[in-house]
């Protein structure tokens, strides 16, 4: 039973039954509303699949996600607004929110998003370079631990503050009001479900990279930089790039989230990149398990779903039910959810294997 | 010209206000190597203590002078509490220490919404630290020479406690080589509790302070927090010394760059200037050498 | 245990290819109407066979906004509460969904969409910053559904399905700079928080001061939730500006006031002129530091006339003595009562037919009678300068000659001309 | 016979104002087992983490004609220098076997890295079967008794394929037999390799040393055989004497 939960028979029928439920039982069961939902939830998810492989395996506890996810939303947002633009006033024309703002003339850096394909170049590559440039200046320099987490909360706040100012990027209120996604109607519930549909495949796509990226050679020796980062230093590694490697990998997954998140949700602004929101993307992780493949998917969905249920009814318990939920789980149960399941394999005497958190 | 001249001083009550936020992380960080992310908190809860104490005493001056100290036994006494609950059990998880105190935090600011409401209070300045006096052609306010000056206090007394107190020797030793202070008999239990207390004593006495120039409000501590960690980061950890030219450094350049340019981008500088310092000095401004991997 | 060390790359990357075609073939097979063509209208699920009518109530009860928003529910509450008293809307009782959005505006469009198509209410009421509402436009767009926007705005907006109750720019800052004109304003320093609203206030100020002759000596901006205000209010008092016009939001004002009066500066001799400090705001800043300062909106909760003794009396009696009532709760109050005289003209809940009927609707509100425009969907409003006194209040110094036509793309001021938008 | 496998000419290393090492020359011999000794702050460590690349220093490290200093650590180890440390450091939540195989990869390219592992490489099985590991390939690194995690972090060197292994306190903690197969397994390595331990253990210094260098104060004091050492009466009053206190003291702080 165990050998079939860890084998190559259990990873297909687990990527089966999740396909399953995303593609078949999802859909049937629930409203246009609730899938629409759902699927905002599952962009966290795949910002969470890359914090459990950066913070997880790699131990770097990265606190400022909401920028590589704000990257991606806000290229995204960028190519909508020209696309709306051009197609209401023809090619050339000033995105609406610009008009507002009293710019009369499109800015520069704006005007390659008006191509699709530089578009999804850009999400692909731009957070990625950014946070390979960023991953060697800190990761080279050896700042690590808590030096690197404060640092990258820092650079969350910067990067939110920096958008505030930007009256060319929408400011305060972000980027909103889209109408088209690659030429489809953001308004036909077919193509709701459409988005709803790629946010899934995403997920997908991202855990089984992770899969691949945990169970090789390199996923081995991420967990041996976690634990004892000076020892594969002596022994002939650079520390420094393999870290970077988990760091870009968790970058373009919360990129790539951000990116299907703008037409899901319809809005990308500062609030959804800042501190707090980049610190609350690492709570489903830590509740999920931060050191296992599913457990920060399964924590993420519980914490979007808990909130989205919980606040409107007891506005100040949740705040209460966040912070104790920091508190109970990272103290009491750091493995998360997923050590639960862990320890009654344990019990079973299975082999130990590299699930133990940092 | 006069502008500038307030410019160095505001730069110089910046920094000193940044350097009162940090002075507590920085002993608690070097100590443990804890990152209390809750400080911010502590902070917040010595201006309500600072509120609650005017409350019931009326007279702003004597007031302040009453919660200085008090503010300095509460947020101590909720240090102690935390360390002893929590970040005792959790010294060599670093991180997920950071991650819990994050969540006492947010815990702390909702009883503070629940307890004293979510609008801002008022805690009235005292007579005399109202308005400013002339220097060199500038009107400089009283209450931020009353900052500087409490800031330069604490400083002082905080590097008197650690040179000359056997308590401070004891923490020094701490800091310096826990294993060896631990088999010359010292019990670092003990001194991290102390030290945490200190610590967060001075959250609660930097809080008391803020209410003279800032808001109090449940939220108050996090707009101090993220810049009173990159002071502590730049300076290095456990340095006192770091502590205070990385707070004066960043308040300068702040008051600096913003007459150039805008408060906004003032901050985004600050951050691309210590991710460059770092690549120059990765352990900060000063640092204890040991010879133990970090 | 040979076994454990088998190559297992094959079968994740035939997962990899499997969950990829999966995609692919959902792509293909799920497409919907692209640019241009039409799209089958949502329908709409509002039920009114019954004795009650849904509605939904929309503000941040957590987060940083819950301050100021959970007073704008309040005002929801009590109108509701007093229409259901005297019989409710075309004979049925209004029932309230209360949602929470949490200060962030991503929440504010899944609750508005949640509002609209899983409770089916007739309208909803709520929103406070300009990123919730430009966050919501949009739902209340493709799901034509109507928003009643009660908040004071940067104007250069009109949407068929929101109903502006709130001032646009010419019935707040205008007749503010009106005013400093009238009393000899010659030159102004401008303080604001790093957003929308401010910026566009401060564009419309820079045309207004081009126009008149009045000179801008000084434009900063901090940013949101800053308290470290001695640079700016250093180079406010080097710049010897007669007046200062402050667009600032939160606890920033509470600094900025402190700041401001501790080196020196005092309301004779440089006032400050605020559009977002109310009643609550004054008790945080300390009326030490503020007293004497001037505000502009339209209403206080110190006008006289018999509607806003009413109103006072109902909220106290309501919430307590100790709470104030301010501009934006009174004109969230107005708001459900301009929405159930409109269904009452229109003899319907449905929302093309509230479109219809909505053009001259008025209401006798506590700052005097509010009309709609059918036009751009605002109100009319008496423009009021106050000034905050020792009490904590704000008291009435001036008042516009009657209520003002909303003019949200200021077309009606030549001067404007540049800030023009086409929409 | 013997070649010197690395030369180390007048290194200093200071620390604020306090010189750890203070000008010492050491030359490692292939096929020696060279015992480090001396009382503690003498800079034993110091000299190892200046040797490889840890701690800044002045002076010369060569190997094989090539200048180390001023490189960086994981530079310092491709050539062929591994060290353990005072605390055997292993991946505690690998398996041996996945410990042994990380060691032995340092040389992989990225595309190998980026797949499974296929079957264990020849030289870990082999270096497994040398430090008596092989019947725990998978069993987690943490759960290893004390000694075993020595002799693992050995056999991590030894895959590596180091010829200059700086190891630091080898047999701390580990019971009289353990430390004869301790002994018996650095011999078996320095048959192709240079070794040194530093170490405090006497009566281990006595059964298995080669040569040996004492150190006193950041500087050289005596070097020669284990005959040679103990009858300097140099040696004898600053560090032999005091060999009493000294384990005490280290058996607290260990």
């Amino acid at each position: 039973m165990s050998k079939f939960l860890t084998g190559r028979a259990g990873t297909w029928t687990g990527f089966a039954a999740a396909a399953l439920v995303l593609f078949g039982a999802a859909p049937l069961l629930l409203s246009g509303f609730r899938l629409g939902l759902l699927a905002q939830f599952l962009c966290y998810a795949i910002v969470a699949v890359g914090i459990g492989l950066a913070w997880g395996r790699g131990g770097m506890l990265t606190l400022g996600q909401g920028v590589f996810f704000g990257m991606g939303a806000y290229l995204m947002a960028m190519h909508m607004k020209m696309a709306d633009a051009e197609f209401r006033n023809g090619p050339g024309s000033v995105p609406d929110f610009m008009e507002l703002a009293g710019i009369r003339e499109i800015p520069a850096y704006w005007v390659p998003f008006a191509s699709p394909a530089f578009t999804i170049a850009a999400i692909l590559i731009l957070p990625t370079a950014f946070a390979v440039l960023l991953g060697f200046a800190v990761f080279k320099r050896r700042v690590k631990g808590a030096y690197f987490a404060i640092l990258s909360q820092a650079l969350a706040g910067a990067f939110a503050i920096l958008l505030i100012g930007q009256q060319s990027m929408g400011g305060f209120n972000g980027l909103s009001r889209f109408r088209y996604f690659f030429g489809y109607n953001l308004d036909d519930p077919i193509n709701q479900q459409m988005l709803y549909f790629i946010a899934a495949g995403i997920l997908l796509v991202v855990l089984a990279v992770a899969l691949q990226l945990r169970r090789s050679r390199y996923g081995e020796l991420l967990v041996a930089v976690r634990d004892a980062e000076e020892r594969v230093r002596f022994l002939g590694y650079d520390a420094a790039n393999i870290k970077v490697v988990a760091y870009a990998a968790a970058a373009l997954f919360a990129a790539v989230a951000g990116a299907i998140f703008v037409p899901i949700v319809g809005i990308i602004s500062p609030a959804n990149i800042g501190i707090v929101p980049s610190i609350m993307f690492i709570l489903g992780v830590a509740i999920g398990g931060r050191g296992s493949l599913i457990g920060p998917v399964i924590g993420a969905l519980a914490v979007a779903l808990a909130q989205s249920a919980l606040s409107e009814q007891f506005p100040s318990a949740w705040t209460y039910a966040q912070g104790l939920l920091f508190i109970v789980v990272i103290a009491l149960l750091p493995g998360g959810i997923a050590s639960i399941a862990a320890a009654t394999k344990r019990f079973r005497r299975e082999p130990v294997t590299a699930e133990a958190p940092a | 010209m006069d502008l500038l001249v307030g410019q160095l001083f505001t730069g110089l009550s910046t920094g000193s206000i940044l350097l009162l936020a940090a002075l507590g992380l920085s002993l608690t960080y070097g100590q443990m190597g804890v990152i209390n992310m809750a400080h911010g908190e502590f902070i917040m809860a010595g201006c309500y203590t600072a509120y609650v104490t005017q409350q019931v005493v009326g007279d702003a001056g004597v007031s302040l002078l009453i919660a200085l100290p008090t503010g300095f036994l509460v947020g101590g006494a909720m240090g102690l509490i935390l360390e002893t609950l929590l970040i005792r059990h959790l010294y060599h998880r670093p991180l997920d220490t950071l991650l819990v105190t994050f969540g006492v935090g947010l815990v702390l600011q909702q009883v503070a919404r629940d307890v004293f409401g979510a609008p801002a209070v008022n805690v009235t300045v005292p007579q005399f630290l109202r308005g400013g006096v002339d220097l060199l052609g500038t009107a400089v306010p009283k209450t931020r020479l009353f900052i500087l000056a409490l800031a330069i206090a604490a400083v002082a007394a905080v590097t008197l406690v650690l040179r000359f107190t056997p308590a401070g020797r004891r923490i020094r030793a701490v800091v310096g080589n826990r294993d060896l202070a631990e088999t010359a008999g010292i019990s670092s239990r003990a001194v991290d509790a102390g030290t945490f207390f200190i610590g967060s004593g001075l959250a609660g006495v930097a809080g008391v302070a803020l209410t003279l120039i800032g808001a109090t409000s449940p939220t108050t501590g996090q707009s101090y927090l993220v810049d009173a960690f990159l002071v502590v980061v730049a300076g290095g950890m456990g340095r006192i010394k770091g502590a205070v030219v990385a707070a004066i450094a960043l308040g300068t350049f702040q008051a600096v760059f913003e007459t150039y340019s805008t408060a906004s981008l003032a901050k985004v500088g600050v951050f691309v200037v210590i991710v460059v310092f770092l690549q120059l000095r990765p352990q900060g401004l000063f640092t204890l050498r040991t010879r133990s991997l970090a | 245990m040979p076994q454990r060390f088998k190559f297992r790359a094959r079968d994740v990357a035939r997962t990899f290819t499997a969950s990829a075609a999966v995609t692919a073939l959902a792509l293909t097979a799920a497409c919907g109407s692209r640019a241009g063509e039409e799209t089958a209208a949502a329908e709409s699920c509002v039920d009114t066979s019954g004795d009650t009518v849904k509605v939904g109530a929309l503000n941040s009860l957590s987060g940083t906004m819950s301050i100021s928003e959970t007073t704008v529910r309040d005002a929801i509450y009590l109108a509701v509460e007093e229409i259901n008293a005297a019989g409710g809307v075309q004979g049925k009782q209004i029932e309230i969904v209360a949602e929470d959005g949490a200060s962030e505006p991503t929440v504010f469009a899944e609750k508005a969409e949640k509002l609209i198509r899983e409770d089916c209410v007739a309208a909803v009421f709520g929103g406070w910053t300009s990123a919730s509402r430009k966050a919501m436009l949009p739902v209340f767009e493709d799901n034509d559904s109507l928003l009643y926007y009660p908040v004071q705005y940067e104007g250069l907006e009109a949407s068929e399905n929101i109903f502006y109750t709130g001032a646009t720019t010419n019935q707040q800052i205008i007749p503010a700079l009106d005013y400093l004109a009238e009393t000899g304003v010659k030159s102004l320093y401008l303080v604001g928080s790093d957003y929308v609203f401010p910026r566009t206030a401060n564009a419309i100020i820079n045309a207004y001061a081009a126009d008149k002759g009045i000179e801008i000596v000084g434009e900063d901006y901090a940013q949101l939730g800053s308290v470290e205000f001695s640079t700016i209010v250093n180079q406010v008092n080097a710049s010897g500006a007669d007046a200062v016009f402050n667009t600032l939001n939160g606890d920033s004002n509470v600094a900025f006031f402190r700041e401001y009066a501790n080196v020196g500066l005092t309301a004779e001799e440089m006032p400050v002129m605020s559009v977002s400090i109310a009643e609550e705001e004054v008790g945080g800043i300390g009326v030490e530091n503020i007293e004497g300062q001037l505000a502009a909106w339209n209403y206080y909760q110190t006008v006289e006339s018999p509607e806003n003794t009413t109103f006072v009396e109902a909220f106290k009696a309501e919430y307590g003595a100790e709470r104030v009532t301010s501009d934006p709760m009174e004109a969230a109050y107005n708001s459900v009562y301009l929405w159930a005289a409109t269904v009452e003209k229109a003899e319907s809940f449905a929302v093309e037919d509230l479109q219809a009927a909505a053009d001259g609707v008025s209401f006798a509100s506590p700052e005097g009678t509010v009309v709609i425009d059918g036009d751009n969907h605002h109100v009319t409003k008496t423009a009021r300068i106050g000034q905050i006194s020792a009490d904590g209040l704000l008291y009435t110094v001036w008042e516009s000659e009657g209520p003002i036509e909303p003019d949200p793309f200021l077309e009606g001021y030549d001067w404007a001309a540049d800030l023009k938008v086409t929409e | 016979m013997n070649q010197a496998a690395l030369t180390c000419t007048n290194i200093e290393v200071e620390f604020d104002g306090f010189k750890a090492v203070n000008g010492v020359d050491l030359t490692l011999d292939s096929g020696e087992v060279h015992f480090l000794i001396g009382p503690n702050g003498a800079g034993k460590t110091t000299l190892v983490d200046a040797i490889t690349g840890l701690t800044r220093y002045t002076g010369s490290v060569t190997k094989d004609g090539t200048e180390l200093r001023g490189k960086k650590v994981h530079h310092i180890a491709r050539k062929g220098i591994g060290r353990t440390f005072q605390t055997a450091t292993v991946f505690e939540h690998l398996t041996v076997a996945q410990n042994l195989d990380i060691a032995a990869g340092s040389g992989r390219s990225p595309w190998h890295l980026l797949r499974q592992r296929r079957h264990l490489p020849d030289q870990v099985v082999a270096v497994m079967e040398q430090i008596g590991l092989d019947g725990q390939a998978e069993t987690a690194a943490g759960v290893l008794a004390h000694g075993q995690k020595q002799w693992l972090e050995i056999g991590m060197l030894l895959v590596g394929d180091a010829d200059v292994l700086l190891l630091d306190e080898p047999i701390a903690g580990m019971g009289h037999e353990e430390r004869d197969r301790t002994g018996r397994l650095l011999h078996d390595i320095a048959a192709t390799r240079a070794v040194a331990v530093v170490e405090h253990d006497m009566d281990f210094m006595r059964a298995f040393a080669s040569r040996v260098t004492v150190l006193h104060a950041g500087a050289v004091l005596a070097a020669g055989t284990v005959d040679e050492v103990s009858g300097d009466p140099r040696v004898q009053a600053v560090y032999l004497g005091s060999v009493q206190e000294q384990e005490v003291a280290d058996a607290a702080t260990a």
